[in-house]
């Protein structure tokens, strides 16, 4: 994890399920589950905020502690 | 199996009947929910050699459903209420014109934006008075969706008949639902062409009208040149500020459409006798009050009912003979009150006129319809 | 008692018109007639559009199978006839006001689709029709009767607009330029697409009085200095430019034409069906 | 028969409407007269869908109903909005991913119709077809030939082969639990 | 000598009237006759603060005078037929969000571009039936310079008060005559604001009505962040597809205009007795009415006038009363027969309604309104 | 559950919106409102405008001032609000038909004017709202479910539109490009005078389905390889320029600014009548 | 005085509109009741011009009439339009460029009207001014303070010198032709 | 005369007498008399159709015997 005090969220009940994130995921930290974006490997997230910048559903985000 | 009847969509209906007129031009603009017209006469055109055109707005092509006819191509456009507002001043332009095109109105529930995909009834009065000036027009309303084929032939008739732009005023009920059409019966319907002038060009009067008053207007580009406005003009064409000629003018356009039997459509049923109630209604609401009214005679009451094909002119006549057979009148329409008031101002004290009515995007259930007749019949019965 | 290019195209009877002396829109119209004599077009082949305004009273005194719409509508009205009748020369003769303002989005978008019409907008910078309104033309401070203290809009390059949208060809000339103006406009008409061509006019009446641009005659020396062609007027400086105006050709390109792209729709689909 | 008033409901994209339109065309073909209508709007894009056929040996009257006499249901929340709707005695014809169901006035059939389409026929967009038919062979609204003929009317020729599994498929499925 | 006085023309009246009012902001498109209200607003707008703008047509025109007033600033809009025409749908999107505003028709003679310079009253069923879907509409009409200025003031005062557009109705003749206007006793009409909401923003919800039915809609840019839309919306604002919402709401648009006393406006003359003849009036054609009444009553016929002056909704009940007293009713108005449909409707078999009207751009003579008073008057004697 | 910028900006009860999986319209929305956040605007300051369809739901899904009007209308109803209370920052929020079909002209008068509004467009080459039909930047021969046999209007360039017409600031970027477009609408909201960004946007549903352009992601990919910036686009072949979309700022320049000009007129009236 | 009905016509350019409305705000001045209204469109442009006035001591009914009691011709081609519209026993004043006219029942007061107004003032300008003022000598509709006063509200303050000078000279020319 | 067969003519009922013709005719062929268009003296002029093409009411041309 690049950085400690920021993490990724994901609000399921917003997301369509749509796919974008993970496609444009630069780490592979994301993948579909049940119709739902879904987390797979947090670890290797470096934070870049692609995901939350093009998700349409505003259902993944970074967030502060 | 029977295989000459099909299942069509009302705004499927609309576009088989318009080609089997003769349709050969579309201008139109998206909108729910008359858009099917639009995509299938853009799917249907090309393959009889006639055109469509999506336009930039609705004013435009109402624009350029005038003009295409003006070349002799019959036209027709399509919209719903935001857009049938927008095409009032052009819709005025081609009653003073005298240019021969079918407008559709798909009714969806408004005022303004409205409910888009739920159903109304709320551009009646529109039909008629949406545009400034004083001038009659022709509106046309069915409630099938084979009615919907045959009224689409008829309004281009007319229109070619009376030099006149028509108004199918359909809703969204009728637009959208599917039922059965007899497509061999339908498709007998002869289409008519407007009248032709057939003198040298030298003699050509474009606006010397007929014995039906209406002017024989010559396509465009075929040898006859004259000029049109929609500013009074005499017979040539060409403007005039007489105010002689004017007043003949405005006289003709009104004489030529209203007192024409033959623009009078309705439907009666069971009003042979006196009734106790004459149920009076149109488009898809007549089938709510159809099932009523039968509903309510099965179980003995005796129940006239009357419905309007030519919302525009109003069937005056009938409508008060039917009215003077009755005991009371319940108007059913899908509004607040429109049409209601021309039935209260042609019956006058013939019959006292109850309403049932709903412009805020619900359909009127038959159940509604057989409460109100209950209601009515109560009331008439104390009193 | 005219000429013989006034007896062959104009409907003499409608004469003299109801344009003020000095009124530009008179020279404009006869260019246009010049420019369709050359040609050697016959009269049934040519429709002639306008809207309202003085300039839409074009039409009405020409012997083509003519039409006097609503304002501003005049191009949708054309699209429907060309579209209906391609065969037809369909000239639009409209005005700054009827063609920029409540015409401006048929403008556009008959530009963009390409569709053989050719516009030509008689530019006199102001509503003559209805009185000395200031139009969407009217030059940054000048005066209009709703423009009582100098007019705040920025004015439209209605060439530049045409050009964007999509025209293939664009010119502007001046009613002073009346022989260069005709041929502009014989070039449009030549053209297989959506072509403007912009004629400078003169309202004396509204636009000169308001203004203080003197007689017609003064107005008409106006235009003769005012104009500079295009090769001469990117050389100006920024003040220069706004005091001159730009003449000659914008641009003059192929693209497909509307009405021709339709056929071949048609073509296409019948072929499918006869195949079938 | 009197009026049979009949809803399908499920998902957008299953194909409903198509499958309302085969219905109603199939009635037409053995002579009935019908009506059929759909949702639209909001309610058609993305959320649940519904489409709606009157069969009827008379002219009908009113194109719409509240009350039907049979509910197809392959989805929750469609069965969720629509439960409700089925009259006493009606029929529930509903796939056997969505929940329990709490009426006990109604006759409830519950068939495996979205696997059956994707798993056994191959293609989960014939899901239309297999539950037109298997309902039709419980309430045999129409004709088996009329049916037959009605899908082979409306779907594409290269697809005819798989529709017509579907359509067994969907006659195996109803006959299965009849029996 | 005099001096309150003021020699004024109708469409400058209009002006005054507005600004009194306390309009700040006019869009505008030149067109005849209404252009004088433009160009003077152009002029005297900045003198008070306040803005015009010419904008590339009247449907922008329509749209930014509503913007301006959604901003809280009092606005007004001024055209004739062709571009009343344009303004409807806009006009309906006000009548929905509920958007107070004041848009002037100064009627010409249509149809279509008619004679442009020319006066008629045709646009009266227009005013009121223009718009899709079915809402009501304010309609005054002014028959004199002086009430043209009142009008106005009362015009922005309901609009402001009923949060809604209000139509001030003109004719040609009304808004091109000059005459004497007494500007102290108008000058002391009081404006009314709309009702402002002093709450916390978070209590705050834009469309939730008070008694009189109207919601509070605090202007933009002030701390009430809200939503305005011209679909159907709840008490927020937010649109919703909820039906019973939306029954509410359409129910609630037509209550707090229909059935208000104080929206009634007219004049009676001479009908505290039973008269032999009522003529039935308004606008510029009441002055001829007028004037063959007082000739005719000095020469001892009875005659009583009624003149309207907000047309919409029509002042029912008061013509209804009136009509009881009357042997007999002419309509008189400039135009093919609008009104006369709404008298018949009101008035049924009271009295036997005749009418005397021209749409084709000539002023009614008092001579022919005398004309057909001896007439009418002839015709009951021998009945 | 949504991040601080959510909460911030958008109508969080409102939430999930109606937009399709994998709409673009939800992406440009979002970047707009980063741009409003580094401006550190107060909410109450600022008014969102727009028309009807898809694009145009966006302002009800935002905390602020925010009107849905009727369609093609917005700018006109933004120019009322503006000049009533310039202090209003005013965005209007449109889509490809909303601004450039009924609205073309609404669109190229307030760049004509230069008025102190920024225009973002959520161009998805197709009308999505009323289910497909092709729009006036529907690529030529793409299919809409008006154009079956394929669009044979030419589209709009809407960017090169609003610079003819008079706009300040006029730039593209797509969903894709999120930060891009995000950045160029803070410029765009910076400038006093109108500004226009046009962001490319995907409609899976409507333009996707009927062009085959498959999934949501398949048409962000397709964005990512299409966006050409200004810098390399001109050297593309003529074939490759129709294959792809330029980005970039086109023009940012000043010109006085509508409200403005219309302020120095009231006072300079006002002064006249003071000293009167 | 009862209604008086009266119309000054000419070609545009002329000023008679203002004449008309300077002559109604006269009689207001003296507590007159006042109607104004003129030409519009096609006609007012170029064309023959026109501007009606009707004074009267009680409320004005109607703001326009067919037959005037005075009518003013500048022109030729107004008079030839409007000459018919006098009431018999009416009064013509007509500018002395405008031919012999036939009609015997009424009076014609033919005055040099334009001719004063371009070589006697010096202004073509001022005509109208000269023929109200005439006119209003020869016809008493208001006082003569009160016209005075109504040219001075309404035009410019560098041009009272030329306006009073045209009151003057208007005046005599009436007395002139009165004496 | 520059060409004999050409004459230049005039239909005085047409002209306004806006006097552009007299203004750019460059021989000073033209003048305004009474209002409307005369030929002071037409052996000047070298039929160069400047009057034609700018008269706004084609009361001014040039033709052919
Ligand atoms: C819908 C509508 N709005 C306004 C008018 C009034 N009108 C007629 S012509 C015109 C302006 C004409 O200006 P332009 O096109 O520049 O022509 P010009 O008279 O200057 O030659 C206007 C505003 C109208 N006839 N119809
Ligand atoms: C006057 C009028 N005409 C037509 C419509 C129907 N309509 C609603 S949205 C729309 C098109 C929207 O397309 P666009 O602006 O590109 O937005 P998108 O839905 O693609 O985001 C149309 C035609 C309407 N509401 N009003
Ligand atoms: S922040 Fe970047 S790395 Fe982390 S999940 Fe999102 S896109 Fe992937
Ligand atoms: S982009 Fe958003 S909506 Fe799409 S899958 Fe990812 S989280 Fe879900
Ligand atoms: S008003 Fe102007 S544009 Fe119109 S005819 Fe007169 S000079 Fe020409
Ligand atoms: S239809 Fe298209 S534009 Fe509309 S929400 Fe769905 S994907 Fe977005
Ligand atoms: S033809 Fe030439 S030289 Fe002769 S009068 Fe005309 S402008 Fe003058
Ligand atoms: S240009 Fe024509 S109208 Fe003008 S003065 Fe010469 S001939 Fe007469
Ligand atoms: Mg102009
Ligand atoms: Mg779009």
């Amino acid at each position: 994890m690049a950085n400690k005090n920021v993490h990724l969220r994901i609000n399921p009940s917003w997301c369509k399920g749509c796919g974008i994130c993970v496609a444009f995921c630069p780490k592979g930290v994301l993948s579909i589950v049940e119709e739902k974006v879904s987390i797979t490997d947090e670890e290797l997230c470096i934070r870049c905020g692609l995901c939350e910048q093009r998700c349409p559903d505003y259902a993944i985000y970074l967030e502060e502690d | 199996m029977e295989t000459e009847s099909k299942l069509m969509q009302g705004n499927e209906a609309c576009v088989m009947g318009a080609l089997h007129a003769g349709m050969r031009f579309f201008a139109g603009y998206p909108i729910t929910p008359s858009t099917e017209i639009a995509e299938l006469s853009s799917l249907l055109l090309p393959k009889h050699g006639g055109k469509f055109i999506q336009m930039e707005d609705e004013i435009a092509s109402m624009a350029a459903a005038i003009g295409a006819s003006i070349a002799g191509v019959k036209s027709m456009t399509a919209t719903s209420g935001p857009g049938f507002s927008l095409k009032q001043e052009n819709l005025g332009y081609a009653a003073m014109a005298e240019i021969p095109c079918v407008i559709v109105n798909v009714q969806r529930c408004g005022p303004s934006t409205g409910l888009p995909t739920s159903p109304a009834q709320g551009d009646i009065m529109q039909a008629r008075w949406g545009t400034h000036g004083d001038h009659p027009m022709i509106v046309l309303t069915p409630s099938s969706v084979s009615e919907t084929f045959s009224l689409t032939v008829h309004a281009f008739n007319l229109a070619e008949q009376f030099m006149t732009p028509v108004i199918l005023l359909m809703d969204e009920v009728v637009g959208h639902m599917r039922e059965k059409v007899n497509m061999t019966k339908l498709q007998s319907m002869p289409p008519y062409n407007r009248r032709r002038f057939d003198g040298n060009p030298d003699e050509y009067y474009a606006y010397r009208p007929d014995q039906s008053l209406t002017p024989a207007l010559m396509p465009f580009g075929e040898g006859y040149r004259y000029h049109i406005t929609g500013l009074y003009h005499d017979e040539t064409g060409f403007p005039t500020n007489s105010t002689e000629n004017a007043r003949n003018q405005l006289t003709r356009l009104h004489q030529k459409i209203e007192d024409q039997d033959v623009l009078c459509l309705y439907e009666e049923v069971n009003v042979d006798e006196e009734v106790d109630l004459l149920i009076l209604s149109y488009g898809s609401t007549y089938r709510s009050a159809r099932k009523a009214a039968r509903l309510a005679r099965k179980e003995g009451k005796n129940i006239g009912e009357f419905r309007v094909i030519s919302l525009w002119p109003s069937p005056e006549e009938a409508i008060l003979k039917a009215a003077k057979r009755a005991k009371a009148i319940l108007v059913v329409e899908m509004n607040e009150g429109q049409y209601v008031q021309e039935i209260e101002r042609i019956v006058k004290n013939e019959a006292p006129i109850h309403f049932l009515g709903n412009g805020a995007g619900e359909l009127i259930d038959p159940e509604d319809v057989y409460q109100k007749i209950e209601e009515v019949l109560t009331c008439q019965a104390n009193s | 008692m005219s000429s013989e290019l006034i007896t062959k195209y104009f409907r003499e009877e409608r004469l003299p018109h109801i344009w003020c002396p000095g009124c530009g829109h008179g020279i404009a119209t006869r260019a246009v007639m010049e420019a369709v004599d050359r040609l050697g077009w016959e009269k049934d082949d040519v429709c002639i559009v306008s809207g309202i305004g003085c300039s839409s009273r074009a039409p009405g005194y020409l012997d083509f199978n003519t039409l006097h719409t609503t304002h501003g509508r005049a191009l949708a009205f054309a699209t429907g006839i060309k579209l209906a009748k391609p065969h037809l020369h369909v000239i639009v003769l409209t005005g700054d006001g009827d063609t920029s303002a409540i015409g401006g989005n048929h403008l556009i978008h008959a530009a963009r689709r390409n569709i053989d019409i050719t516009t030509v907008v008689y530019n006199n910078y102001i509503y003559g029709m209805t009185g000395g309104q200031y139009s969407p033309t009217t030059p940054f401070h000048d005066k209009g009767t709703t423009a009582p203290y100098g007019n705040i809009d920025q004015p439209f390059d209605i060439c530049s607009l045409a050009q964007a949208a999509g025209a293939t060809y664009v010119a502007r000339s001046t009613v002073f330029h009346a022989k260069q103006l005709s041929q502009f406009v014989e070039k449009a008409l030549q053209k297989k697409g959506f072509s403007l061509v912009e004629a400078i006019s003169s309202c004396p009446t509204y636009y000169g009085r308001k203004n203080k641009k003197g007689s017609a005659v003064d107005m008409m020396n106006f235009l003769k200095f005012r104009a500079v062609p295009s090769s001469r007027f990117a050389a100006l400086s920024e003040k220069e430019k706004l005091e001159h105006v730009e003449t000659g050709e914008f641009i003059n390109r192929t693209a497909p034409e509307y009405t021709e792209s339709y056929q071949k729709i048609i073509d296409l689909v019948q072929e499918r069906k006869e195949s079938k | 028969m009197t009026e049979q008033e009949i809803r399908l409901s499920g998902t957008g994209g299953q194909g409903l409407i198509l499958g309302g339109i085969i219905l109603a065309e199939a009635a037409m073909l053995d002579g009935k007269e019908v009506t059929q209508s759909q949702s639209y709007g909001p309610e058609a894009r993305g959320g649940a869908s519904k489409a709606e056929v009157i069969i009827s040996d008379e002219e009908i009257d009113f194109p719409k109903f509240h009350k039907c006499d049979c509910l197809l249901s392959l989805s929750q929340t469609a069965c969720d909005k629509y439960l409700h709707s089925i009259k006493t005695n009606g029929i529930l014809i509903v796939d056997d991913t969505v929940k329990e169901i709490d009426r006990s006035d109604i006759h409830i059939v519950r068939l495996p119709l979205l696997n059956t389409a994707k798993e056994q026929v191959g293609k989960s967009i014939v899901a239309n077809i297999v539950s037109i038919t298997a309902m039709n062979a419980i309430c045999h609204y129409v004709s088996d030939e009329a049916l037959k003929q009605a899908i082979q009317n409306r779907v594409p020729k290269e697809a005819l082969a798989l529709n017509q599994a579907a359509f067994d498929a969907g006659k195996e499925l109803a006959l299965k639990f009849a029996g």
